[in-house]
Formats: C-alpha cells, structure tokens, sequence
C-alpha cells in the first residue's frame, strides 16, 4: 500500500509540473508556477526518501545538502546578463545526473546477478548516451559563452564524418551492453564515447547559436530523464522528462525560425561558419559612417516627440538596461513618448532582452514585440539602437544568400532618425558588416553602451 | 511488456501535454521557460535516490552521490534563477 | 495496485490534454464538438467486444450483443453526422 | 507479443483521438480531425476483434452490423435542426453501452467464480452507476426535444429530497455489490435504480435548458468509459473516456457562462420553472406592438444601407436557414450591407445557428460573434430578428430578478429599425414578455419564418 501511496505523490508532483508550466503563460501567475514547480520537485523528492530507509541515507543527505548549497550559491551569484550559460551549466549537471543515475543502476543490475530484461539494457544505453552528450555539450556551451574557450566555430574537414562515425561507434557499443550486459566496461566505454561525441558536435557551432545548442540539450536532458524514467519504471520521470522534452524542442523551433535558418543549419551548417572574425565592411562604410558625440544626440531628443529604443547584445555585456531605465523615464519626463522594440532573437536566449528590462523595472507593456514595433518606425522620430546590430541589419532584406538571409528585422531605418551605440564597427554575431551604420539618416555613438547612455543622460540634463 | 506499453502511453499524454502547455508560453517569459523546465529535468534526481538507494558496491554508492549532487544543483540552483527572474517581472505587475 | 496508479496517472494526464485542446475550439465548431466528443465516447464499444468476447454464458452474449449494437450507433452515427455538419462548413472554406 | 501489438493500436487509437480534437480547433481542419477519429476507432475495434478469435465473433458481428446501420440511417436522415435530440440520442446508446459492459463483465467474473478485486468491484458499481444515469437521462432529454413528451419541466414538491434519497441509496447499493460480489442482483438492483435517477434527474429540467444537460451527461458518458476502461484495466478506454468527459463539462461551463446561470441553477433551480408556460405580458403589449406586412418591411429594407440578421430557434424550427440565404444574397445584390450576428446560446445548443447556416453556404466570416455584433448595432439601419427572443431581450439588463437577468444579449435595439419575426407573442424558451416587441422602433412581423422571408423576398423583389 505503502508503495501506492509514494506512486500517488509522484503522481501529485507530476500535476504540480504541469501546473507550474501552466503557469508560465502569463507573467502574473508566473512565480506561482514556479513554485509549484519546486513544490512538486520536493515531494517527489521527500517521498522518494521516505520510502527507502536505508544505510546510504547519510550520503544521500550529504549529496542533497552539498548540491543545495553549489546551486543556490550559484543561483544567487549569476548576473542576469550571464543567464545563457547558467542554464547551459545547471542543464550539464541534469544530464550528468542521469548517465550516472543510469550508470548506477546498471552495476547494481548485474551485481545483483539476474540477467537483466532487454527493454532495461536499451533504456540504460539511451540514458548513457543521451545523457553523456547533454553533459559534455552544455559544458562545452558554456565554456564557450563563459568565454573560457573559443567563443568561435572549431571547425576541421571531415568533421561530419568523423561525428557520424562516432555516432556509430555509440551504436554499436550500445548493442554490445544490450547483448552481453554482464560486462560493465559496455557501459563505461558507452559513456566514454558518448561524452566525446558530445564535445565534437558542439564546439563547431559559434557562441552565438549556443542558446539553440542550450535549448535542444534542455529537451535531451528531458529525454534523458524519460529514458531514466523506463528504466526505473517511475512515472514522475517520464512525465517530467516528456515535458521538458517538448517545451526544449519548442524553444529551439522558435529561435530557429526567428533567425530563419533551419535547425540542420546551426547545428553543422552556416551555424559553423558565422562568428569566425568579421568581414571587411570597408566598401561599404567607406567614408559614408556619420558619428556623433552625446551631446549631438541630446539635441536630437530635444526636438524629439516619438523614440523607440532598440536593445541588443550589446546592452547585455555593458549591463546598461539601468540607465537605459533612467533614460527612458528621463525622456517621458520631457514628454517624449518612448517605447522598446524587442526583437525574439536579440541577445544570447529567448526573451533576454525581457528579462533584462524586467530586472530594470521597465513595465513590460512598453516592450513591443516585432511585428508591432515596425509597424510604429514611420511615425518614429528617434530610433535609439543600443549594441544590437544583425536583428537591425538591412542586409537580411537586401542580401538573399548572406548568413542571416530572410530572417525577419526591426526596420529602425524606417524612423526619421537613427542613433546606434556600440563600441566600433565590428559586426555582431553574424559576422557580417551593416548598411544600416553607413546609412543616410544613421549616427554612430562610439562607446560603451552603459558609459554612453549616462554621458547621453548627462547631456540631456544641460539643457 | 504490458508495464513498457503503460509507460509508453504516459511518454505520448505527457508530450501532447507538454506542447499543448508550453505553445501558450508568451516570448517575454521564454528564459524563464528555458531554466524552469531545466530545473524540472532535474528530476532525475528522483532516480538518483533510487539506485543510490541500494548501493550495493562502493562504487555505486559514489556514483549515487555524484548523481545526486548533481541532480540536486540542477534543481535547486534552476528554480532559484527562475524565481529571480519572475520575481523581476512580479515587480512590474505591481506598479 | 501498480495497475491502477498507472490507470490513475493516465487518466489525469488524459484529462489535461482534454481541457488543453477543447479550450482552443472555437464557438463555431461546438455543436461539432459535441457530437465527435460523444461518437469518441462510444469507444465504450471496444469494452463491449472485450466483454462480449468470453461469452461464458447466453445471458453475458446477450448483454454483448446489446451493447456492441448500442456502441456501434453511438460510434457511427455520431462520427457520420459529425462529418455531415463539418462538410458545411467545408464548402464554405473552398468559396 | 501480440498482446503488446494490441496494445500499442490502442496506444495509436488514442493519439488519433487527441488529434480528431486538435483538428476540430479549426473548420479548415475539422474534417480531417473528424475522420481520424473514426480512424482511430476503427483501429481500436478492429485490433479487438483480430485479438479474440472467439466463437461469439458473429454475434459481435452481427451487432457491429446492425448498429451500424441504425446509426448510419439516423446520421444520414437527421435534420440538420434535430441535431441536439441526435446527440442527446446517440449519448444515450453510449451510456447504455458501458452499463451492459460492466453488467457482462461482472457476471462473467463471478461466474468464473474467482473473487473479483476490491477495485474491479468499485469500477463496476460507478459505471453502472454513471452509464445507467446518462442512458435514461439521455433518453429523458431525446423525448423533450423531440417533443414526444412536455417541453416543459416536470416538477414535484420534495423533488431534490427524493432524487437525495434515490443517490443514497444508489451509494448503498453499490456498497452490496462491492461487499458481496458473488451476489448478481446487486447489479440489477444498482443499475435499476440508477435508471429511476437518471429519469427524475432529468424530467424536472425545462426542454430549453436541455442543451447543457446533453453537454452534461455526454461527459458524464465519457467518464463511464472511462470507468470501464478501469474495469478492464485498458488505457484506450480511459483516454478517450477523459477526453469525452472534459469536453462535456468545458461545454457545460461556456453554456452556463453564456446564460449567466449557474449549473446547479440549471440543474434544479430557475432551470425547472422557466418554459412553463408563457407569463402574460399584457401590461408590456397593451396597444404598444405594431405590426407590419412584408410588403412595409421590403420598403424600409430599399432604402437600408446596413442590416444585421439575428437569428434564433425559431429559424431552426422553421428551417428558414436557405430562405434567409437568398434574402441576404437579394439584399446585397441591391448594395445593402448584411451581417449575422450569433448570439452564443442562440438555439437550442452551442454553435446551433453556425451550422445551420453554414448548412445554408453563409460564409462564416459572415457570422459576427456577440461582442463585434454589439459594438456594430448602432450603425445598423434594420436589425431582421427571425425567431429569437430570449437573445434579444432588453429585460436581461433591465430587470434585475427575471429569470434571463445579466444574461448578456444582443442589443438590437440600438439598430435603427428592429424586424422580428414570429409568429405570435408567446414568450421564447425563459417563458418571459419582450418588451422589444413593444419597442417604439420595432416593427413584429407575425408568421411562420420560412414562409415570412419567402414573402418577404417575393416583395423585395417585386420593385
Ligand atoms: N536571442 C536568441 O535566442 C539568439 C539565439 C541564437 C543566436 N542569436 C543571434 O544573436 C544575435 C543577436 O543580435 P543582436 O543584434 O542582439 O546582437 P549582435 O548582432 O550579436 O550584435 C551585438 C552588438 O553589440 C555590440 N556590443 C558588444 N558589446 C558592447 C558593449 N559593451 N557596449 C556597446 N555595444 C556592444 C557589438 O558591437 P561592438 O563590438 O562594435 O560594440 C555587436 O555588434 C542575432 O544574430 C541572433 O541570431 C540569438
Ligand atoms: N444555444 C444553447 O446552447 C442553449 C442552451 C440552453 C438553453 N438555451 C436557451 O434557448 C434560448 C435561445 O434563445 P432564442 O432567442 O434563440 O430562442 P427563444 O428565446 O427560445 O425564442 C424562440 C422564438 O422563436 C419563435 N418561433 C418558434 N417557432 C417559430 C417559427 N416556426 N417561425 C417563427 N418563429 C418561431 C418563438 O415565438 P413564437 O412561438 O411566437 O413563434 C420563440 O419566441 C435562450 O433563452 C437560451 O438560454 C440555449
């Protein structure tokens, strides 16, 4: 009975997650979610420890506290800016968990002596697989958006190849444990090789397409969990796993089609290429870049009736949503109507530039999302552009066989007048130069975009 | 096989679940969609306890460990980040 | 009792992806709606069959026979009209 | 092995189900949703018979056979205005069907003498319980539309008390059968008396209200299915049986919200009273109605620029729907601008008006839903009501304690002109006067609504 009873919460739990999922649709009932989230999170977790009184219970504890304390610690510490390789990290140490879990159960199988069923031989080589490529990719995503390594594509010939043949190795390996599962070093090699494959089939990809990487190893690392879930036979598992799965798959789908490029493409096409350094923009800079100082821009405002502010990338590493808060408000005091423009791909991960804005206070009905945003450019005096550059970048129109070809933009160029911030002409993530910069009703403020925006500030206070 | 195909059958609800819910999620809360379901996937940490729970050798015992180290910094350090995140937006709400 | 958890969970999950989907029917397809619910709700005739196929006594035959007719009238004639209705609206998509 | 196959069809059947609903979520996909759902039926039918080569396969047949056809000749006769009586019909052979099952099914096991579980027992009695309820409730609504017995509600002092008892006793008996399974009359008796329930529940409900209960007892069909699905431990049943029995009460709920009534309101409150029998509205009529011909109504139709169509149960009775078709066609032919505005429980169940013109070729773009029908009155020169009452009665928002009070309605009366045709005074489906019958811009255009547009038309035609 005892045993329908922990089924019954792990049950509950699973409603919890769903409700916490639920709630996410809506800012208001959010943190709710979230919580629920966590409270089913602990009952599973609580049940699970009830219902096995046993000797390793210390260390289990142990595990429990230590893990508690690295993850709030790391929880706590993590800048909002940084938010792509946290997930990228916490993402690792999930699937980690489950080649171990898998790893774990399999010793214990054979130790125990009976040959184990062929459906827990196949689940346990998924689990190993799977598992092992989630941890060693997220590791690898945020080394590279951490920038320990390489932000760039490490890109060799034959590389495909060589995956495709690691792939088959895995294959292999992974019949071999299902076929002679009285053989532990199956597994080891399995994991081993796994993991390997996990680090090549990520470092060709460019830092910048590191949150579809994140995304799509979120939904492995849920599969993970259902494939654990098999194995175990526990329910909570599989439903979990399920849902993350789906909602990892759905986020990649979104970036994907936001930067329009197929998911093929940034896993081991273009999505290699880009970020490898820029492309000399001379022909088309040449002489045509106007730059202005704050106090150029600061007239421009004072005359200003409508400005939308366009933040990028950029504002992210210069930390400036800040002061574009106190710009922003600065502005409406002087009664200049000012609203954002977020494109869904702007920054490092879905609804970034949100929840920097958000951690600024900025009410999120100012933030207008692309299609609405151009369609208000025209009657756009100012079009304040601050370190964002491909998702501004005219060439996705223009340019029919350039890497961000057809991917949707904010037509900033539309607005009577644009001002972008960024330190230098040097291009974005893509790669690629921008007309927009060299364009007619374009000025360029050079800097900083957090020490740029406060001289702006400043300047705007003169008057 | 009778327990494979009940499991099977909660793999495919849960999924249809999965994207019916997450399809209604707005852009704006897409990051905290990303790291709240991560710290759902760590839910393996459920699996962690159980096959730490027998340990049998010693070897299994430090896996379980690490397993559930792991699993338990996922999860908590998940929802933590996403309750930050959400509480900024909360904020708004207020004003 | 393994058996019934798992009806339990799948039952629950079935009902969330119930109340997922049919929200997102509009007004004009609720007469639809209702009828193709109802046909799907004669999948009671698979339990029929189940039932009805033992047949230990002439008694149980009978109340199998019965059922699997009622079942059948549901499931038809439900889906039928169901599709009636919609071919209406179908013309309408093709002007 | 097979078994698994099995199974796994089940498994398929349900997933074609979920997306035979998914498709119904809009008209460009509802066909193909439709046929996969019967798909998915087949496929579960017709792996269960391959599964049991059993001596009894021509009797299933046999009934396969015959149940097909009755159904078929009622899909393919049924009036497209009977449809609620249909449905009300066919959910009732639903719920017949789930009780026979468990009744063989539980006879067969104590039969096979063995003693059958607690939970199998529990399953048994709510099925009986549920399917005998929903099949003579069903029944009870099928002869209140269709009118083989009063429209109106039957009600008797002490009804709640005894139908109280009634479910006592149901719950007692269901205890018998769980207590003493070796005992077959505890099944009759459960589901004798059940039935007896199912008909009190029912017969105490106005014909007008009958929609809500169908929605009600179809979902209370579905979770009988689901309920046998427990009994005989297969996930087919449960799936489809929960997806019923949500859609059922989310149907239940818009159609409540839609008449501002609560469900126990239209279980046993105002909902047993209204329809009995029309109050007299002389002091309402008294010398204020002025009635017009269909020549006088062709004139102001001439010089109309913008007319708004409401129908109402009356077009269903009169199946005025094509006729209504040419008049539209006529006028905008003649350059007069023409819009259906759909109240939500206009008819007599959700949707009821949409299919009946769609039936008739309106393009659905045409039919405006409440609110955008609201906010367009006042631009209207004539609003033609044909055969609504309820929907268009101003009292909802005037007289606070009436039985349709703070239901939202359809506003006609800001039209310039109102048109309403029926055939006499008499109150619609709430039993109540219309003060807009004596409204100073309303002309009543006495007669059968077919024949009326034809008349009408006829003399449109005639200048
Ligand atoms: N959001 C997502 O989910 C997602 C996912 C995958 C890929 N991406 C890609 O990421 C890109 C995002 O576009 P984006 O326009 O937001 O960014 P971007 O195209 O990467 O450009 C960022 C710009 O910010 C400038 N910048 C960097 N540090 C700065 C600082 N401290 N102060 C001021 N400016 C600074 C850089 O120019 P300087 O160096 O000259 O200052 C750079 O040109 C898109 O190409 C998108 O496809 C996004
Ligand atoms: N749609 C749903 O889902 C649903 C569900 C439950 C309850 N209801 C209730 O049903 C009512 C629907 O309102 P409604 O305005 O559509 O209908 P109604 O209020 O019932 O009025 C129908 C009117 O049509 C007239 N009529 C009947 N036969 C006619 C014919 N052959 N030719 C011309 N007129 C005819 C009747 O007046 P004469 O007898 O004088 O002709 C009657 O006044 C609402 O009260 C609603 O709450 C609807």
């Amino acid at each position: 009975m005892s045993g329908a009873l922990i089924n019954l919460s792990y049950l509950a739990a699973s409603a919890l997650f769903v409700f916490c999922l639920k709630g996410l649709s809506h800012p208001r009932t959010a943190v709710r979610g979230n919580l629920l989230g966590a409270l089913g999170m602990l009952l599973a977790v609580a049940v699970t420890l009830l219902d096995r009184q046993i000797v390793s219970f210390e260390v289990i504890f142990a595990g429990i506290l230590f893990g508690s304390a690295v993850g709030a610690a790391f929880a706590v510490k993590v800048p909002m800016t940084a938010m792509p390789q946290m997930v990228a990290l916490f993402n690792g140490f999930g699937g980690g968990a489950s080649v171990l879990v898998a790893g774990a159960s399999f010793l214990e199988t054979i130790a125990a002596g009976s040959p184990p069923p062929a459906r827990f031989l196949v689940a346990v080589s998924l689990t190993a697989l799977i598992g092992a490529v989630t941890f060693f990719g997220s590791l690898v995503a945020f080394g590279k958006l951490q920038g320990l390594i390489t932000e760039n594509a490490v890109v060799f010939r034959g590389q495909q190849a060589v995956n495709a043949a690691i792939g088959l190795v895995c294959v292999v390996l992974g019949g071999w444990l299902v076929t002679t599962p009285w053989e532990p070093a199956s597994y080891l090699a399995l994991a081993g090789v796994a993991s390997v494959l996990g680090v090549l089939l990520v470092i060709p990809i460019g830092g910048a397409d590191m949150p579809v990487v994140i995304a799509l190893l979120n939904s492995y690392s849920g599969l993970a969990g259902a494939a654990t879930g098999f194995v175990l036979d526990n329910n909570v598992l599989i439903i979990a796993g399920s849902l993350v799965g789906a909602s990892g798959i759905i986020l990649t789908r979104i970036m994907c089609i936001a930067m329009n490029r197929s998911l093929g493409n940034v896993l081991f096409g273009i999505g290699g290429t880009v970020g490898t350094g820029p492309v000399p923009g001379e022909e088309i800079y040449e002489g045509k870049v106007k730059s202005a100082s704050p106090e150029e821009v600061a007239m421009l405002f004072d005359t200003a009736r409508r400005a939308s502010i366009v933040p990028g990338y950029g504002m992210a590493v210069s930390q400036a949503q800040h002061a574009v808060r106190d710009l922003a408000n600065l502005l409406e005091s002087r009664g200049v109507e000012v609203e954002f423009a977020i494109h869904p791909v702007a920054g490092r991960m879905p609804g970034h530039m949100n929840v920097l804005l958000a951690e600024a206070n900025i009410p999120y009905d100012k933030l207008k999302e692309m299609d609405e945003a151009n369609s208000g450019f025209a009657q756009t005096d100012i079009a304040l552009v601050i370190g964002a550059n491909d998702v501004v970048n005219p060439m996705a129109r223009t340019d029919p066989d350039g890497p961000i070809a057809g991917m949707p933009i904010l037509d900033v160029d539309k607005a009577r007048t644009v001002v972008v911030v960024k330190r230098s002409l040097s291009p974005g993530f893509a790669g690629i130069p921008n007309p927009l910069f060299a364009a007619g009703n374009t000025l360029m403020l050079f800097g900083d975009g957090k020490k740029m925006i406060l001289e702006l500030i400043t300047a705007l206070k003169e008057f | 096989m009778e327990g494979l195909i009940a499991s099977l059958t909660i793999f495919v609800l849960a999924i249809f679940v999965g994207f019916e819910v997450i399809t209604k999620v707005p852009p704006t809360l897409h990051t905290p969609l990303m790291s709240g379901s991560n710290a759902i996937s760590g839910i393996t940490l459920v699996g962690a306890l159980l096959s730490a729970g027998h340990q049998h050798t010693l070897l299994t015992t430090i896996l379980g460990f690490v397993a559930v180290v792991f699993a338990t910094v996922n999860v908590v350090g998940g929802f933590l980040v996403t309750h930050r995140m959400l509480g900024m937006f909360q904020r708004k709400e207020d004003r």
